[in-house]
């Protein structure tokens, strides 16, 4: 592998524009206490700050592993050097969704959609069984829907793929 | 490759032989002087020849060591003559040498070290009861090489008997008889300082003695069996400090044995100094202590003392027993001691002249289990 | 003391008995809660912030104006809604171009967000607002008896400095406090501060070590502790650590974990003499064993 | 008469090891010290560790003065010091500070110890009694102690104290102590001291897991332990188990122990980046003697990120721990220590062998813990109106780690410089003594002129006639159950004595008068004095001895209430008088033959040799000029500044050598006390201590001069180490990194142009067949560069290949700086060195990154070198002239790489800078300093005398077998060729009999102690039956 043409040197501006990133001395902290790092490929998050800081593109677009975090934040808590790991997690996959569309997960399309992931406020014989008043939603609220619609369509991501949110 | 010379030589010629070897060292300047056991008026004495016409009567093979060589090598080389000496001498001398060249007791620069095998000697007592000294050294070798050493009622030295170095190492040349086969002596040159003064002798190089290795290892095998039975026994009779007191009880602490020794090379031993010279006060106050005290006192302290500051160096030459005025056999409790104390710094006194001496200079993890630093 | 109750997705579409949970027991201790109008997503960390941070912060924004709008903080049960709030508010405070820019998308739906309004977690204001004595104070009914085992939600916990509300986010006790304070015996183990393993993607991507992860937990449960319950605070970790305990049961085809799971604020309407078909109804762990050993407590 | 100049007083604030050190040096220069400490008892952490690197023995009484040790302590460190320039203060704050260098007036808190060691006979009831316990601090909570408690177990006097906060002032103590040395009511007192000059020896807060919340993921049980708890279980004084290493929780052997590393250091997060220097040092030390005194089968594991083996010695204790004792070095750091049901401890880490997870089972972790400086360096800041720096440390002078900055008369030294090991306190605690000399020195005030005193002639040659007299110890009476009149008649009866007296409290101002009255009277020639505590009053009752006529060579005084406290003890064992008659008979025998001792004055010229006119060279001769003492400054090259005083402009840490030296340089010049020889070497140099004469040969003329002085400081230098691994030589794109700083620097090197630059450390160094040591310097100056290319093209990409990064102490910023400016450091282990090809017309480095264990390459514009420091060649020819030794790498072996680093073992001549070791250059300059006052305290003009007690030869008994030479530890003993005899330095020679023992001619013998007096000593105690009949 040779760096000159593999790399691009700059790609940690791309990507993790704080540059705390640079502070990681490798010491592996935050690896050995990952829960997702039990997984098989293992989340090895120390990598992936290894892979930004080298420029390893191609490697970085290929890896899954981000994916697997269970965002508990435990290794932003112990890293010596504070290099916000979780903060870099989220970064590389806003990067991967920006060069790669197929990354750009499904759930922003729900959202999109009714304002929510989940059926929100669907479940009323539910509700007025547990005693429960019924919820002023966005997915009722067209007038505010159509907003928060319109306001989405102007971010990058749902402009970008915006085929994705057709009616 | 070592370089032998032949000195074949008819019945009773064997001296005059030699004899003519060490005249010619003399008078072609191989080395001014030359040491080597002569019959004297009374007896065999180590002698310092310097004119040739003095040589017909050595006898270097001859049965005896009146005094230990290594003594007369340490007054003669302690501070350099300026001349070149030869030393014809035992292997139990020239190993007491090795140890007194490390205390700086002995300077071997200008000095051409010949070794003689060595069969064993006489207690100067028996010794002085052969008449015709000419023969005597001749009819000694060839009984020695049949294996046979008493005669009439009196045998070799206690320590020869026990002694596993019938050969000199650490030297120039050696005088070889030990498998020489009859009506011959080899002569070896070990060194190239050897080989030089064999040149410059005049003896013409030559042969080899077959079957002397195997005869020397022959000698050595039966030598060292008889010094693991004398050791076994001698450690079964002093068991305890009484026992050992009682081996010495002849002991009048004249303190002979300890100038017969080669390796105690103090100036002045401690025993004669102010330091046991008490006064009559702490002689009564010991005699209290027990009711009564044996007078002269302090003879197993001295024994023991002598222990502790020589064993290392010991090397079984046994002229302690020899000078022992009333016949105490000093030589096994120095031998046996030394056999455990040199064994613990796995040292070998006088095997070689690098090795350095036990407890010799300052080392931190030296004996830890002895100093406690558990290392 | 007035708070904005925001539910979230799942809370109220998949367990809305916690949310009547939480709606009941508030007022009872003193503080009343203002619905979030027209609330939308938090969003969660697999969607919007997994994307792209403009369209993450603009619907932050969105949120935290709501609770600018009433005045008052966001109080959240569910771990994700409450750490994606607060990243989210402390990227737009420390980010002023970014904070321009979601008011700047804001606008044309007539919304404002300037940081003012805080986001504080349900088990924040029962531990620090409320206080364990004024719980005590309040119960009907009490855990006495029973032992449970508490599971901290990672998202209260880490960034310390950014989510936390513990004195020490390494060495948690405020859910252990308040479940005591219900008069259950909270046991610990040697893998208490292990997280659950539920939230982002780690089930999605390898299921089986993500079993065998949150096994290694529960076998350290059976062993070490005499737990009859599992007392959570984040809506993730009660589904979980329920639905965990049968994926588990039937991989080794027997039913061994079968440790009743509540979210606090459950327990604590059951304790304040709530109805438990109202407030602890939805589970797939059943939770009658705990439901029934409920102790009544006669006013002193 | 002139009005007399007071005498310069120093206060020594904080009594650890440093402090000590600083305390003793200008005690021994004639000043007077206050030395005061905060804790109960002086000792500091040292006081807790049996075990230091590299011996693994302690040694802390090797910091005592050699030289001149007749009026100075001689007694166990641990136990305690005494000296009579030196108030020791323990217990003690200091409330304010007002005033300036030069008058200094300080309000000190002397805390209520509600114990008066002065009565207390240490007999131990109160602490029975007592019925409240806490825990031991001393001990780390491994172990109990009571209210009233001894602060440091084998501290002697035992100075037992009340802790005010635990005591219940339930009384019970006052009642059983029979001297009521106990009082409840004892109030704080306050006192002001007026100083010339301060030292700041406080040493500084340790991190701990109670008050730190980042440790608690670590600390989960009591077997998770500091690194100074596992020392105090090592120990075998005090300790919890008798020094064996055990599981505090359930006693159990800890066979299987993990260290964690970095405990609380190198912490950005926790606003704690800086390395605390020692903990890798002494994590290896403990894990060698985990292994020797917890059995073979201990296995032992570090958890570390850089293994920091940067001092001398430090890399191959390092193998030895690895090849020798198998202790398991795994690069990585563990998130926290999980607890199993079974009470042992479990971590989880991703080992950088395997790649992959282990998880691992411990009995035992200790975690390594470092320092917290900031609250002690602000403590100190407030106090004394001193500004702190940007780090939020004490700011002291640019190119001086001890001198506070615009505070003359104010210095710091030990652990306040960032935690410093025992060789750098010792080096730090000298320096700092310096300065304040020179201060002193240049203030004008005086310093005591200690003349021998004047002894009275010994009686020698008279028959004996020994008066002695027994303390009846009127204060602790109660304590003796000594039947004084038995024992004065059996005694009476043996010969040589006179007559047996009894008085009271020999140790107070009434007993003193008593004993005068006896002395008056007397006919003795010789006098035995039986009293308590003989190192607390001997010197006080040789000096009424001296005053009445005794010659005190001929006085002894011996523990009387040692034998008795021993007899009531043991009241079984027959009749105790009889017993003691027979002790204190030895005694008398002893005395009865010992010859008078005098102690003898030193001639001492007055003038110092230096030998290297580097920055080192230079700092030592002004220092001394300073001072007073002409210097001759000999120099091999043909001008001043020395490597880096000619080369290197700028270093990282913000100095300017060059600069630096050409202003030394004029100072040396203008200097009149100072004489320059350019181009000169010593071609030989002989004599002792005060009295060497050198052969000075000059390259350039041929011709030789001798020279006579009292002191030689050797400061020669050190050069870049040469290479010729990764194609060096072969292209000038592969240089070393002096070359690329004085490329960069003169610009012949334009960072504009460069894309790629790779940087090689350890070239040479840390390999078996290279350099066995740490260069120290190379990472710094490796990381210097490098900032600066980034600095002026921020474009390029600079790598560092590295195999522990040795930015040690607060160097760590520098190292978090440059990573931060997007330097990319790279591991590489020794088994998988790098590779460089030459491209077409660039290098091409091949290595592999261990995170994602890929093999790369990359083209690089320069490949920069760090090929280490080497020894100068000329040392061999040095160590020859002066007849001193050098170790295996090279450079010149000090006398003790721990309590004695800038001394030699031949007492007079002194090292500094890289001829010891390679260091950076404010480390230089401060053992320059140190250096200079080593010798100033011989030069100094004050009378310097050898000690009364040293050995002798009987020339006629000595056969000059040479054994005595090779066996003395100390180099005191010589064969002089010309006169053919052995000759005997007495100032080096320390009275530690190794050549008595050696010499079987008993021509060896140490003055005071010969055979005859020790037999008569073994026949006296032999004899306990002597009297019983005559006395029945």
């Amino acid at each position: 592998m040779d760096l000159q043409e593999a790399s691009n040197k700059d790609l940690w501006k791309d990507i993790y524009k704080t540059g705390d990133l640079h502070f990681c001395f490798n010491c592996s902290t935050c690896v050995s206490g990952c829960p997702a790092s039990h997984g098989d490929p293992p989340l090895l998050v120390r990598n992936l700050a290894r892979l930004v800081i080298l420029g390893l593109e191609e490697e970085l677009l290929q890896e899954d592993t981000p994916w697997a975090c269970v965002s508990c934040s435990k290794c932003e808590e112990m890293c010596p050097m504070d290099v916000k790991p979780f903060e870099m997690i989220l970064a590389i996959r806003q990067w991967q969704s920006a060069n790669d569309e197929t990354r750009v997960p499904q759930a922003i399309v729900e959202i999109y959609k009714r304002g929510y992931t989940q059926a929100v406020g669907v479940n009323k014989e539910l509700r007025e069984s547990l005693g429960l008043p019924p919820l002023k939603t966005l997915t009722e609220n067209i007038e505010q829907l159509e907003l928060f619609r319109e306001m989405l369509m102007k971010t990058k991501v749902v402009s970008e793929n915006d085929y994705m949110f057709g009616e | 490759m070592a370089k032998f010379a032949k000195l074949s030589f008819q019945k009773d010629e064997m001296n005059r032989q030699l004899a003519g070897f060490f005249k010619g060292m003399l008078e072609n300047g191989a080395v001014d002087a030359v040491l080597v056991p002569m019959a004297q008026k009374k007896g065999v004495r180590l002698t310092l020849v310097t004119s040739a016409a003095n040589m017909d009567r050595v006898d270097p093979f001859a049965p005896v060591a009146a005094v230990s060589g290594a003594k007369i090598a340490s007054s003669l080389t302690a501070r350099p003559s300026g001349r070149r000496l030869a030393m014809v001498l035992r292997p139990c001398e020239i190993r007491a040498v090795v140890e007194l060249v490390k205390l700086k007791q002995v300077n071997l620069e200008d000095v051409l070290l010949i070794g003689l095998d060595c069969y064993g000697r006489y207690e100067n007592t028996d010794f002085a009861k052969f008449e015709d000294l000419e023969k005597t050294s001749e009819l000694f070798l060839e009984n020695a090489q049949a294996g046979k050493t008493a005669v009439e009622d009196f045998d070799i030295a206690g320590a020869c008997r026990i002694c596993e170095f019938p050969t000199a190492e650490n030297v120039d040349m050696r005088l070889c008889a030990i498998g020489a086969g009859d009506g011959g002596v080899f002569i070896e040159a070990v060194t190239p300082k050897g080989e030089a003064a064999l040149g410059k002798s005049g003896v013409k190089a030559g042969g080899a003695p077959t079957g002397r290795d195997e005869a020397v290892k022959k000698l050595i095998a039966a030598r060292t069996e008889a010094r693991d039975k004398k050791f076994a026994e001698y450690r079964a009779e002093t068991g305890s400090f009484e026992a050992l007191a009682d081996k010495l009880s002849a002991c009048v602490n004249c303190y002979n044995c300890r100038v017969a020794c080669p390796v105690c090379y103090c100036k002045e031993c401690v025993f004669v100094t102010d330091t046991f010279r008490h006064d009559g006060e702490q002689f009564m106050m010991w005699a209290e202590q027990g009711g009564m005290l044996k007078m002269p006192n302090d003879t197993l302290f001295y024994h023991l003392t002598r222990m502790t500051h020589m064993s290392l160096f010991c090397v079984g030459c046994g002229q302690c027993t020899s000078a022992c005025p009333n016949d105490i056999d000093v030589m096994p409790m120095f031998r046996v001691c030394a056999d455990k104390t040199q064994a613990r710094f796995d040292y070998q006194a006088g095997r070689s002249v690098d090795e350095e001496q036990p407890m010799a200079g300052f080392q931190a993890d030296e004996l830890v289990e002895v100093t406690g630093q558990v290392k | 003391m007035q708070l904005c109750l925001f539910l979230g997705c799942n809370t109220p579409a998949i367990r809305p008995d916690v949310e009547r949970a939480i709606r009941a027991t508030m007022p009872v201790l003193g503080i009343d809660l203002v619905d979030a109008d027209n609330y939308v997503c938090c969003p969660a960390f697999g969607s919007f912030p997994s994307a792209d941070e403009e369209a993450w912060l603009a619907t932050s924004g969105w949120n935290l104006s709501i609770a600018e709008e009433k005045g008052c903080d966001f109080v959240v049960q569910c771990g994700s809604c409450y750490s994606s709030l607060r990243m989210g508010r402390e990227h737009l405070m420390h980010n002023a171009a970014m904070m321009n820019r979601v008011n700047e998308l804001l606008d044309p739906t007539g919304r404002k967000v300037t940081g003012k309004s805080g986001v504080r977690h349900v088990s924040e204001v029962l531990y620090r607002e409320v206080g364990p004595e004024k719980i005590a104070s309040h119960l009907k009914k009490s855990l006495e008896g029973l032992h449970g085992i508490v599971q901290y939600p990672c998202h209260t916990l880490f960034p310390s400095e950014v989510v936390g509300f513990e004195d020490s986010a390494r060495a948690p006790k405020g859910l252990r406090v308040l479940t005591e304070a219900l008069g259950a015996s909270v046991d610990g183990y040697s893998r208490e501060l292990q997280c659950c393993g539920g939230a982002g993607g780690f089930m999605k991507s390898t299921p089986e070590q993500a079993i065998e992860f949150a096994q290694s937990k529960f076998d350290a449960i059976l062993e070490e502790t005499q737990a009859d319950f599992i007392a959570v605070s984040c809506i993730t970790c009660l589904m979980f650590m329920e639905n965990v305990q049968n994926t588990i049961n039937k991989k080794i085809g027997e039913e061994r974990y079968k440790i009743p799971v509540f979210d606090y604020n459950q327990l604590l309407a059951l304790c304040l003499g709530f109805d438990p078909k109202e407030v602890s109804s939805i589970c797939n762990v059943p939770r009658d064993s705990v439901i029934d050993r409920l102790v009544p407590v006669h006013p002193a | 008469m002139a009005d007399k100049k007071p005498i310069g007083t120093v206060l020594v604030a904080g009594a650890g090891i440093s402090g000590i050190k600083a305390a003793i040096e200008l005690a021994e220069s004639g000043y007077k010290v206050v030395l005061t400490d905060d804790s109960p008892q002086i000792g500091g952490i040292l006081a807790k560790l049996d075990y230091q690197f590299p011996t693994d023995h302690c040694g802390m009484c090797r910091m005592l003065p050699l030289v001149g040790r007749e009026y100075a302590s001689q007694y166990c460190m641990r136990k305690s010091l005494f000296h009579e320039n030196i108030e020791i203060m323990p217990f003690t704050a200091i409330a304010s500070v007002q005033g300036d260098g030069g008058n200094y007036k300080v309000q000190l808190l002397k805390r209520a110890r509600f114990v008066d060691p002065a009565i207390c006979n240490e007999m131990g009831e109160c602490i029975d009694v007592c019925p409240v316990e806490v825990d031991d601090a001393f001990n780390h909570g491994l172990t109990k102690r009571k209210a009233i408690y001894q602060p440091i177990p084998h501290n002697t006097p035992k100075m037992l104290l009340i802790d005010k906060d635990a005591c219940t002032r339930c009384g019970e103590c006052v009642k059983v102590c029979t001297t009521n040395a106990i009082n409840l009511d004892a109030r704080d007192e306050e006192e002001t001291r007026e100083v010339h000059s301060i030292i700041l020896a406080s040493g500084v807060k340790l991190y701990n897991t109670r008050e730190f919340d980042d440790a608690k993921s670590y600390a989960v049980s009591p077997d998770v332990v500091s690194s100074l708890a596992f020392e105090r279980m090592m120990s075998g004084s005090g300790s919890y188990k008798g020094g064996e290493i055990r599981r505090p929780s359930d006693g159990k052997p800890a066979k299987n122990i993990a260290w964690v590393q970095c405990m609380g250091s190198r912490n950005r997060r926790q606003k704690r980046d800086y390395c605390s220097s020692i903990c890798c040092m002494f994590a290896l030390k403990e894990a060698v003697l985990a292994k020797e005194y917890g059995g073979a089968d201990v296995e032992t594991t570090i958890f570390y990120m850089d293994m920091r083996t940067f001092g001398k010695g430090f890399q191959q204790y390092r193998d030895k721990a690895v090849e020798e004792h198998d202790v398991q070095l795994i690069r990585c750091r563990v998130q926290g220590v999980s607890l199993n049901t079974d009470g042992s401890l479990q971590m989880r880490y991703f080992d950088p062998e395997t790649n992959e997870f282990s998880v691992n089972d411990y009995d035992l972790v200790v975690l390594s813990t470092g320092q917290v400086p900031f609250e002690t360096h602000k403590k100190w800041a407030d106090l004394l109106g001193i500004p702190l720096d940007s780090r939020g440390l004490l700011a002291t002078a640019p190119e001086s780690k001890v001198r506070i900055a615009g505070k003359p008369g104010l210095f710091l030294c030990g652990s306040l410089m960032g935690l410093t090991d025992v060789s750098e306190a010792m080096v730090s605690g000298t320096a700092a003594a310096g300065e304040a000399s020179k201060f002193l020195s240049a203030y004008g005030v005086d310093s005591t002129r200690e003349e021998a005193i004047p002894e009275p002639p010994a009686r020698e040659r008279e028959l004996p006639l020994i008066s002695v007299v027994l303390c009846r110890c009127g204060e602790k009476a109660g304590a003796t159950g000594l039947d004084y009149e038995m024992l004065g008649a059996a005694l009476g009866r043996i010969s040589g004595v006179g007559e047996v007296l009894a008085i009271d409290s020999v140790c107070r101002e009434e007993g003193e008068a008593a004993l005068a009255d006896i002395l008056g009277k007397t006919q003795a020639n010789r006098l035995l004095i039986g009293a308590c505590q003989p190192f607390m009053y001997r010197r006080k009752l040789k000096n009424v001895a001296r005053q009445a006529g005794f010659n005190s060579s001929l006085v002894e005084v011996f523990d009387l209430f040692g034998i008795a406290r021993r007899g009531m003890v043991e009241p079984s064992t027959g009749d105790w008088t009889l017993r003691a008659v027979a002790e204190v008979r030895a005694e008398i025998e002893k005395l009865k033959y010992k010859p008078a001792l005098q102690v003898s004055v030193l001639p001492i010229n007055q003038t110092a040799l230096v030998v290297g006119g580097g920055i080192g060279g230079m700092t030592a001769a002004l220092s001394l000029a300073g001072r007073g003492v002409p210097v001759h400054l000999v120099e091999k090259g043909g001008q001043l500044g020395g490597y880096l005083g000619n080369l290197v402009e700028h270093t990282v840490d913000g100095l300017a050598p060059v600069a630096m030296a050409k202003d030394m340089q004029l100072k040396v010049l203008q200097n009149k006390k100072i004489t320059v020889h350019l181009n000169c070497e010593v071609e030989k140099s002989v004599g002792t201590l005060g009295s060497f004469e050198s052969k000075l040969s000059f390259g350039d003329t041929g011709e030789n001069t001798y020279l006579h002085h009292g002191a030689v400081i050797l400061a020669t230098g050190g050069r870049e180490g040469a290479t010729t691994e990764y194609g060096y030589g072969s292209s000038e794109t592969v240089l070393t990194q002096s070359e690329l700083k004085q490329g960069l620097a003169s610009g012949s090197i334009d960072a504009s142009e460069l894309e790629n630059v790779v940087m090689i450390q350890c070239v040479g160094s840390r390999e078996k067949e290279g350099r066995r040591y740490c260069s120290r310097i190379c990472c710094m100056g490796a990381i210097g560069n490098a900032l600066k290319i980034k600095e002026m093209n921020p474009d390029a990409r600079v790598f560092i290949l590295y195999r522990d990064v040795m930015t040690y102490g607060f160097y760590e910023q520098y190292y978090t700086k440059a990573r931060a400016a997007g330097i990319i450091f790279i591991n590489y282990s020794l088994d998988n060195k790098p590779q460089v090809e030459m491209g077409e017309e660039k290098p091409v480095v091949r290595f592999t990154d261990p995170v994602l264990n890929l093999e790369m390459e990359i083209q690089a514009d320069l490949v920069a070198l760090s090929t280490g420091v080497d020894p100068v060649d000329s040392n061999r020819r040095l160590a020859d002239a002066f007849g001193v030794v050098l170790t295996e790498d090279g450079f010149l072996a000090e006398a003790d790489s721990k309590w004695r680093p800038v001394e030699f073992q031949k007492v007079g001549i002194y090292l500094a800078g890289t001829a010891h070791s390679p260091m950076p250059l404010r480390s230089v300059i401060m053992q320059a300093e140190a250096a200079a006052q080593k010798a100033y305290t011989y030069l100094s003009g004050r009378e310097v005398h050898s000690a009364a007690v040293t050995s002798t030869v009987k020339d006629a008994l000595c056969i000059r077998c040479q054994r005595c030479v090779t066996i003395c530890p100390y180099g005191a003993r010589s064969y002089n060729e010309a006169d053919d005899c052995i000759d005997i330095d007495a100032a080096a020679c320390q009275a530690c009999g190794a050549c008595a023992v050696e010499c079987q001619n008993n021509a060896a013998e140490v003055k005071g102690w010969s055979d005859k007096q020790l037999m008569a000593v073994l026949d006296a105690k032999l004899m306990d039956s002597l009297f019983s009949s005559a006395a029945g």
